[in-house]
């Protein structure tokens, strides 16, 4: 038995992607719009085909691992990307060229983050991060009119691979003192005993720690965050926001699940610090933010904040509330930026100051923006208290209660800004000569729909929570 | 038969005609006065039934009645409605149904034409009905509920014309005043509670006096207590409202400020007398307080000019009398003086509100020689100023007779000094006839257009003239006798032994005597030159005269210690709020984390070293960190 | 044969001279070539613990191989970027490269 | 069984409320009032019906309901979150609180014209939130509404609101989610203690929790819950929130959100951790004392309408918190009396102050003068909610205090004397202010002035009449709240 089939979907987007690639270069006058609806058509098949796979566990040769924890990512992978694909038409037809490579790049983005999630060793790992990090970087860098683009891609670039380099330190010194990169291996060698090496361990393990937080934005290795996102092009932010943030999360979790549990109380406080620093520092910089790409970007690093809690309370608990917290930050985030998207391309403006009077100008995409602002800063009815209630609880019922303590305050002083882009919606009155704001029909669409899926998450968090914790449980 | 039993009806009828006056009284003819008066004669008229029960009951073990429902239940802590009747309540309650009843009739000639007629009476109806209420309550916290409610309603008449600012201001000033003696009130009322169980009167007055309660907690429970008695009866120092209550409408003045609800603390220590008694000291306490009233306002009366203030100061004076005589446990001659000074005094300012109807002024300069003009209202009148002054025959002179006999066994520095006061109360009584009445008419285009007052303004004054010439023939066995108390008031209302009245010459001598001095003297300065006289006399010591023209400026250092005090306490509270609390704590912390944001955002310096940089200090710090931890 | 703590001694100076290089060189291609030191760190790591455990799974080696590989490629992408920042502003000096800041 | 639908009925009309007006087009500003008139008029209806089916003989919590709202997943077991409702003695009061002035403050804002629709549909919304927290018997439903009625604050201030309206705005959310923090952390110590796996409040409750735990823990509630309750000196958001927010929002959130705050106190507080309440009931006792002179002292010289109202309600809620800190029956019995009388007294200020606003445009007290010729209907009401705020007998204020004296009494008696003391305080700026603006002669500029409205004027009416209801006859509330205050854990009789 070979079980190629478990590569299946990858290898189907795979070809899309080449695909849609070779449809651009063929039909250059082919609408760019059309090309974004057939790759968000290409992703939600896929999607619906890998639905098969739920509850099936198998495993590529032990590298690749199906289980519904691939799946679960998957699905969310997917989904991001193909709503994001429909965001981009737009903007992607008036502003960037060379559609076909964007939205073939969206989708092997979503091979390299599937892959993170699924992989059970660390060179599988690797190469399914730089795949991951190598779309981003051009992606990043796409706009080729805009200086901030090709900025935002060189810093990515060179620190990345700056913190690939420190990464794959650390996984030489794993490597040398258990003689093995399967997660499983590791386990067992950890179990077993290292003896004299733990020194050489816990150094391994700090620069692993360094590399993922890098990936995952932890202060203090998040400062190239702030700058990809304001210069990348805005649905690349929020493909960068969602998918490469939770890919991040993906490989953490099995990583440190299935290979570190052993060793937990070396490692737990270093997280547990990289969590207070981040909820710290990334709430209280975005405070005085102006631009909102990079007010989001600050706001996704506290969100990091939260999440790198549960690792640092990893458990079962923990690890389901982090799934869960990540798929209602996913549908929130989303909700977010095709919101400011869609304020993009009608108006051009991406200062918080642009919002102004947005309430009048656009009552439903002021609301959904509210809706997921609010959700983010973690008020009721939203998805955003849901997840991160249950986040916070997971955590502090395993011994962190202090850090979910910080996790409560720091959340509450995020509630700061979010409110100063709603005060600029609805409390002032829109500047003279500012009009309505037309907006797609199908973006108001999946507006519609993301806003609604905040309030399903939000109030009926079951499903989700249910697929959560299945998909984690053969973690552990 | 109607009796004891149906004594919550003496409130209740009122309070029905105050609830109905609220909601429809515009609706009414003449905007329903009569449901107010028909409910107050009502009272009137049960009020003889329920004393007729009361005196057939009489006897050594009789102590009182007691009817009424539980209001309120929280588990054990029970909050009655009851109404008690005993004989001091029977002497309060009649001094305030005749008044009530005759401020009623006089107040339809009074405040006919005003534009909140109807909301007048409604105020009385309810006025009526608190007091009643407060005169029978058979516990001390539904006693504490009819003194708030007597207490708004006097408010609500001391602003009744609200329209002028004085009014407004002098409203809210007797509100707050008494307001802060009633927090004593409420406290000792709470402090007995905590220690008896119980809000019942008698039940506390027994425990009181069996020794249930400590000697120490006792007192500070009846100080505090006594805080809320000074604050009602307007003792010194909280003396200072009852004065400006006089912006209120005349008849108000008559039933609130002089007859019934100022002297309501005198009754609340009537009330409470045994318990006062327990300690010793306490009775000296309220003396001397009683004392300095009686003497300051007396002195402070004799030269006021407006004709409502020289009363009001006459009112503070007598009630620092009955002040005394409760000091002194002389408690037949408090009560009874409690019930002659209703009449002589609501009929002293009953008759100077016929004179202001008439003339329209109240100073007593632009009055003069009315004698002419106003017969009736005259007669009376002089009736009760010589009442007031304690001349033989008319019941002042009883009552005082009945209280300076009490003082004067053991306590004879302060029967002095009231024998002082008898003589201060013989010179402004005196002055303020005079000068009101007699000598030339001094603004004579007030003068000629002067006439009588209507007859439902009369009628009252004579009805009270008369009682202010008989009520003190109460204090007589005989006249007791006939009206079915043997015994006279001295063995109707007492403490612990029943005790008859006796005349004692020495007494009435002395006290007649100054009181008598006082009228001549004053007679003497006002007669014929007018004022001339006087004015000489008070020249001889202008600064003297100035002190007394200004009541010793008491009001002007209260003024002071609301601006700079209070006042300025609160500015200094509402500053620390404003610049400490809310600048610094809530915005600074506020402010504190913006500037964190701020300095700390500026680390993202956009330089890619930098960025590098701060990842490398990341992995240091935490791999020394980690391995210091293991070796 | 050499001890292995010599040669994770060597892999460790390699490495930080990486470190050293890119933090304190201010030109974007020297940067990308400091990194390439670190990763050629890396990789002696990885062939020495690979040989030093058991070298006939050769995991070590294979790691090594594919970092070689996926440095290439970052190089690549790398210098492509940093070529386009170069055509914009004519500088690859990454300290002048900041208007994303703050 | 259908008694639960019936306080599910009271969360789902005003959020059924604001999803109608979601859809209702702006276009029709007088389609959208009927709306909200017709769901406020429900509300209060069922909140009565609440009142009056709470049966006073059996204690506990009636007319529950339960639904599972999400369990066995994750940390949560059986019962992990559910929709459980009931109400007690002490929460049947506060619904039908809620039901008077949500229908009040409607009435008021029938005027509003700015965007009426989303006003509703916010003010809805926090109604939802009271009446879910009142009537919540979960933790986790509690903390969901509580936050819930927190939520649309700053919209409605923002943007409807008036002087500073923005500063206001944001202290008022930024305070009150602040303190929330620690509430949520309490939350999870205990869910964490108790180890059950459910955040149903009886199963919580019937667990002994270590004295250390309780002792630590319990200031989480007691500050958090008290920051909602104006608790010194975490009281500012009150004074500048009041005076910026629009008049039913003034109603709502000094009149029933405040008292979140005390209920949150009780339900999480005392009946949570007793002992741990037991031990830090005198610093609450301090804290609160100080709240009912300082504000008091306060607003002696304030001089907008708002202001000084606004530091009323922390004077008041000062007594609130008093009562709750002396731990015995008669006090917390005073408490959740004063909470009601304070709500109905409250939003009859605010409701006063907001019509006059509305004309004059000013709230200087000392910039008016005799404005009582001009409006005297509308001064009647005003001199009414004083005179309940002084606590005149007959009227609502004097029944709640004079328990709440008698309870601190018997545990505090020299902070009881204070207490009485700042009564006559409370008289002094209530009577000040009276004085100064209503009475004395007319100043000119306010010739022009007009009578309150008549949808006004029923607002006021039904707050008068709860103040009347309760002074005169307060068995029905008494009766309610004893039951369920005698069986609090650690309460003495």
């Amino acid at each position: 038995m070979n079980h190629y089939e478990v590569l299946a979907p990858e290898l189907v987007l795979l070809g899309l992607a080449f695909a849609l690639v070779t449809l651009e270069l063929l039909f250059p006058q082919l609408r760019k719009d059309l090309v974004a609806y057939l790759t968000a058509a290409s992703a939600i098949g896929v999607l619906v085909a890998s639905a098969f796979f739920a509850n099936r566990s198998d495993s590529f040769k032990d590298l690749i691992q199906l289980d519904n924890y691939t799946t679960f990512f998957r699905i969310l992978f997917l989904g991001t990307a193909a709503l994001l694909a429909i965001a981009s038409a737009h903007l992607v037809r008036d502003k960037l060229s060379n559609a076909g490579e964007y939205y073939g790049l969206l989708l092997l983005g979503v091979i390299g983050a599937t892959y993170m999630a699924a992989a059970s060793e660390l060179l599988t790992a690797y190469i399914a991060l730089e795949l991951l990090n190598f779309t981003l970087y051009v992606l990043v860098s796409f706009d080729r009119k805009d200086p901030r683009s090709g900025e935002a891609g060189l810093k990515y670039i060179l620190l990345s691979a700056f913190a690939s380099a420190l990464l794959l330190f650390g996984i030489s010194f794993i490597f040398g003192v258990t003689g093995t990169t399967s997660y499983a291996g590791i386990r067992h060698a950890l179990e077993a005993g290292i003896g004299e090496y733990r020194g050489t361990l816990v150094v391994g393990l700090v620069l692993l720690l360094t590399g993922l937080g890098f990936k995952v934005a932890a202060v203090p290795f998040h400062m190239w965050t702030p700058d990809a996102y304001e210069g990348a092009p805005l649905p690349v932010t929020a493909y960068i926001s969602i998918v490469a943030k939770a890919a991040g999360f993906a490989l953490f979790l099995r990583l440190f699940s299935q290979a570190f549990m052993p060793v937990i109380s070396d490692w737990r406080w270093m997280v547990a610090l990289l969590a207070a620093l981040t909820m710290v520092f990334g709430n209280l910089i975005a405070l005085q933010q102006v631009n909102i790409k990079r007010l989001l970007a600050y706001s996704s690093i506290s969100q990091v904040g939260y999440m790198l809690i549960a690792i640092a309370a990893l458990s079962h608990d923990s690890a389901t509330a982090l799934l869960l917290h990540l798929g209602g930050y996913a549908i929130t985030n989303l909700a977010a930026f095709i919101a400011i998207i869609a304020f993009y391309n009608a108006t051009g403006g991406e200062e918080i100051r642009d919002f102004r009077g947005l309430a009048e100008r656009h009552a439903g995409l002021a609301m959904t923006l509210t809706i997921a602002l609010f959700s983010l800063a973690g008020m009721p009815l939203f998805a955003g208290f849901m997840t991160k209630f249950i986040l916070f609880q997971a955590a502090a019922q395993h011994g962190l209660l202090w850090l979910s303590a910080f996790g409560v305050v720091t959340s509450m002083i995020s509630l700061y800004y979010y409110l100063m882009v709603i005060r600029q919606m609805y409390v002032l009155k829109p500047r003279d000569g500012d009009g309505r704001l037309r907006v797609p029909l199908l973006t108001s669409a999946v507006l519609v729909v993301l806003a609604l899926g905040i309030f399903f998450v939000g109030i009926w968090p079951t499903p989700l929570f249910r697929a959560a914790a299945s998909a984690t449980r053969l973690l552990f | 038969m109607v009796g004891m039993n149906a004594a919550w009806l003496l409130p209740a009828i009122p309070a029905g005609a105050f609830a109905l006056l609220l909601l429809v009284r515009n609706f009414l003819p003449r905007k329903g006065d009569w449901v107010a008066i028909g409910a107050v004669t009502a009272s009137f008229v049960l009020f003889f039934f329920v004393l007729h029960d009361l005196m057939t009951r009489l006897g050594p073990n009789f102590h009182g009645v007691s009817t009424g429902f539980t209001w309120l239940k929280i588990d054990n802590f029970v909050l009655r409605v009851g109404f008690f009747t005993d004989p001091i309540a029977i002497v309060m309650l009649a001094a305030v149904l005749v008044v009530s009843l005759m401020v009623h009739v006089y107040s339809t000639g009074y405040m006919h034409g005003d534009s909140r007629y109807g909301w007048f009476f409604t105020v009385l109806a309810l006025f009526t009905a608190a007091m009643s209420t407060l005169v029978l309550a058979d516990n001390l916290l539904l006693l504490y509920v009819a003194w708030e409610l007597v207490g708004i309603c006097s408010f609500l008449l001391i602003g009744f014309w609200w329209e002028r600012q004085s009014a407004a201001e002098a409203a809210k000033k007797a509100f707050v005043t008494t307001r802060v003696g009633d927090v004593g009130l409420l406290i000792g009322v709470i402090l007995l509670w905590k220690k008896v169980g119980t809000f019942d009167i008698q039940t506390v007055l027994h425990a009181a006096t069996s020794g249930q309660i400590g000697h120490t907690y006792l007192t500070v429970a009846l100080l505090f207590m006594l805080l809320g008695a000074m604050g009602k009866s307007a003792q010194f120092p909280f003396h200072v409202w009852l004065p400006d209550a006089m912006e209120g409408p005349t008849p108000v003045s008559a039933l609130i400020h002089a007859a019934t609800m100022v002297v309501a603390g005198i009754y609340l220590l009537a009330r409470m007398l045994p318990a006062y008694m327990v300690i010793t000291g306490l009775g000296t306490l309220i003396m001397v307080i009683g004392m300095i009233t009686a003497i300051g306002a007396a002195v402070i009366a004799c030269a006021q000019t407006d004709i409502k203030r020289i009363i009001a100061y006459s009112t503070l004076s007598n009630l620092g009398f009955m002040f005394v005589a409760m000091g002194a446990h002389a408690l037949t001659g408090g009560m009874f003086h409690l019930l002659t000074h209703a009449f002589f005094k609501a009929l002293l300012f009953l008759g100077a509100g016929s004179v202001i109807h008439a003339v329209e002024t109240q100073e007593v300069g632009d009055l003069g020689g009315l004698w002419r003009k106003m017969p009736i209202t005259m007669g009376t009148f002089v009736i009760a100023c010589l009442a007031n002054a304690g001349l033989p025959v008319f019941s002042g002179f009883f009552s005082k007779d009945l209280v300076l006999e009490g003082v004067m066994h053991g306590n004879t520095p302060y029967y002095v000094a009231l024998l002082a006061w008898v003589f201060l109360s013989g010179i402004y009584t005196a002055r303020l006839f005079m000068l009101t009445f007699f000598g030339p008419s001094r603004d004579h285009h007030r003068y000629e257009h002067a006439h009588e007052s209507p007859p439902n303004m009369t009628l009252p004054l004579v009805v009270l003239a008369v009682l202010t010439l008989l009520a003190g023939w109460l204090a007589l066995d005989s006249v007791g006798r006939a009206l079915g108390f043997p015994g006279g008031v001295g063995e109707f209302v007492f403490v612990h032994e029943p005790e008859a009245y006796r005349f004692s010459f020495t007494v009435a001598f002395a006290a007649t005597s100054a009181g008598l001095l006082g009228v001549l003297a004053t007679m003497y300065l006002y007669w014929g030159g007018g004022p001339e006289r006087a004015r000489r006399f008070a020249d001889y010591s202008p600064d003297v005269y100035a002190l007394i023209r200004n009541k010793f400026y008491v009001d002007e250092l209260y003024q002071a210690g609301i601006n700079y005090g209070v006042l300025g306490l609160s500015h200094a509270v509402a500053w620390f709020d404003r610049y400490v609390v809310n600048d610094t704590g809530v915005n600074g912390t506020a402010q504190l984390t913006g500037w964190l944001g701020y300095r700390l955002k500026f680390l993202q310096n956009g330089k890619l070293p930098t960025y590098a940089l701060a990842m490398i200090v990341g992995v240091l710090v935490m791999a020394i960190v980690a391995l210091s931890m293991h070796s | 044969m050499i001890p292995l703590d010599q040669v994770l001694v060597f892999s460790g100076i390699l490495f930080a001279l990486g470190v050293y290089g890119v933090l304190t060189r201010r030109n974007a291609i020297a940067i990308l070539m400091s990194v390439e030191l670190m990763l050629t760190a890396v990789n002696t790591n990885f062939i020495a613990f690979g040989v030093f455990h058991r070298p006939s799974l050769a995991v070590g080696l294979v790691f090594a191989v594919f970092v070689i590989t996926v440095a290439a490629a970052e190089v690549g992408l790398a210098l492509a970027i940093i070529l386009r920042i170069y055509r914009q502003r004519t500088t690859a000096n990454v300290d002048e490269v900041d208007i994303l800041k703050w | 069984m259908s008694g639960g639908y019936l306080l599910l009925a009271t969360i789902l009309v005003p959020l059924a409320a604001a999803g109608l007006l979601v859809v209702t087009p702006q276009r029709f500003p007088n389609v959208v009032r009927a709306i909200a008139l017709a769901a406020a008029a429900t509300m209060f209806a069922l909140s009565v019906w609440v009142f009056v089916a709470f049966q006073t003989g059996s204690g506990g919590y009636q007319l529950t309901l339960r639904w599972d709202w999400i369990q066995n997943v994750g940390i949560l077991g059986a019962h992990g979150i559910s929709v459980y409702l009931g109400v007690d003695g002490i929460a049947a009061p506060l619904v039908l609180l809620t039901g008077i002035v949500i229908l009040a403050g409607t009435f008021v804002s029938l005027k509003i014209d700015r965007r009426n629709k989303d006003f509703f549909i916010l003010l809805f919304v926090l109604v939802a939130g009271v009446f879910g927290t009142f009537t919540a018997l979960d933790m986790f439903v509690f903390f969901f509404f509580y936050e819930v009625a927190v939520l649309p604050m700053y919209l409605l201030i923002g943007v409807w609101g008036s002087t500073r309206k923005e500063y206001g705005a944001m202290k008022l959310t930024m305070m009150l989610v602040g303190s929330s923090a620690l509430i949520f952390i309490g939350i999870f110590a205990v869910f964490t203690e108790a180890g059950r796996g459910t955040f149903d409040l009886p199963t919580l409750w019937g667990i002994h929790y270590s004295p250390a735990f309780q002792k630590t823990f319990f200031p989480f509630f007691m500050i958090g819950c008290g920051v909602l309750a104006g608790l010194w000196p975490f009281h500012m958001w009150s004074p500048d929130g009041h005076m910026s927010a629009p008049t039913a929002v003034s109603m709502l959130h000094a009149g029933v959100l405040m008292k979140l705050g005390a209920f949150g106190i009780i339900r999480l507080g005392i009946q949570l951790l007793p002992e741990g309440a037991k031990f830090w009931m005198p610093a609450l006792v301090v804290l609160a004392t100080i709240n009912a002179a300082y504000g008091a002292i306060a607003a002696l010289s304030q001089r907008d309408f708002k202001l000084m109202t606004g530091y009323s309600s922390v004077s008041h809620m000062g007594y609130v918190l008093m009562g709750l800190a002396t731990l015995n029956v008669v006090g917390i019995n005073g408490a959740v009396l004063q909470m009601f009388s304070h709500g109905v007294m409250t939003a009859l200020f605010f409701l006063c102050i907001g019509a006059l606003y509305d004309q004059a445009h000013t709230r200087e007290i000392p910039a008016f003068s005799g404005i009582a010729q001009k409006m005297p209907l509308w001064a009647g009401f005003f001199v009414l909610a004083g005179m309940a705020s002084f606590g005149l007998p007959g009227l609502s204020g004097f029944v709640a205090e004079f328990n709440i004296f008698v309870g601190l009494f018997r545990t505090y008696p020299v902070l009881g004397g204070i207490a009485v003391f700042v009564a006559a305080i409370t008289a002094a700026y209530v009577l000040r202010m009276f004085a100064i603006a209503f009475f004395g002669e007319l100043n000119p500029r306010w010739a022009s002035l007009k009578e309150i409205s008549v949808a006004e004027s029923i607002g006021a009416v039904m707050l008068c009449g709860a103040i009347f209801f309760m002074g005169l006859w307060p068995s029905p509330f008494v009766e309610r709240i004893a039951t369920a205050v005698t069986h609090l854990p650690g309460v003495t009789g």
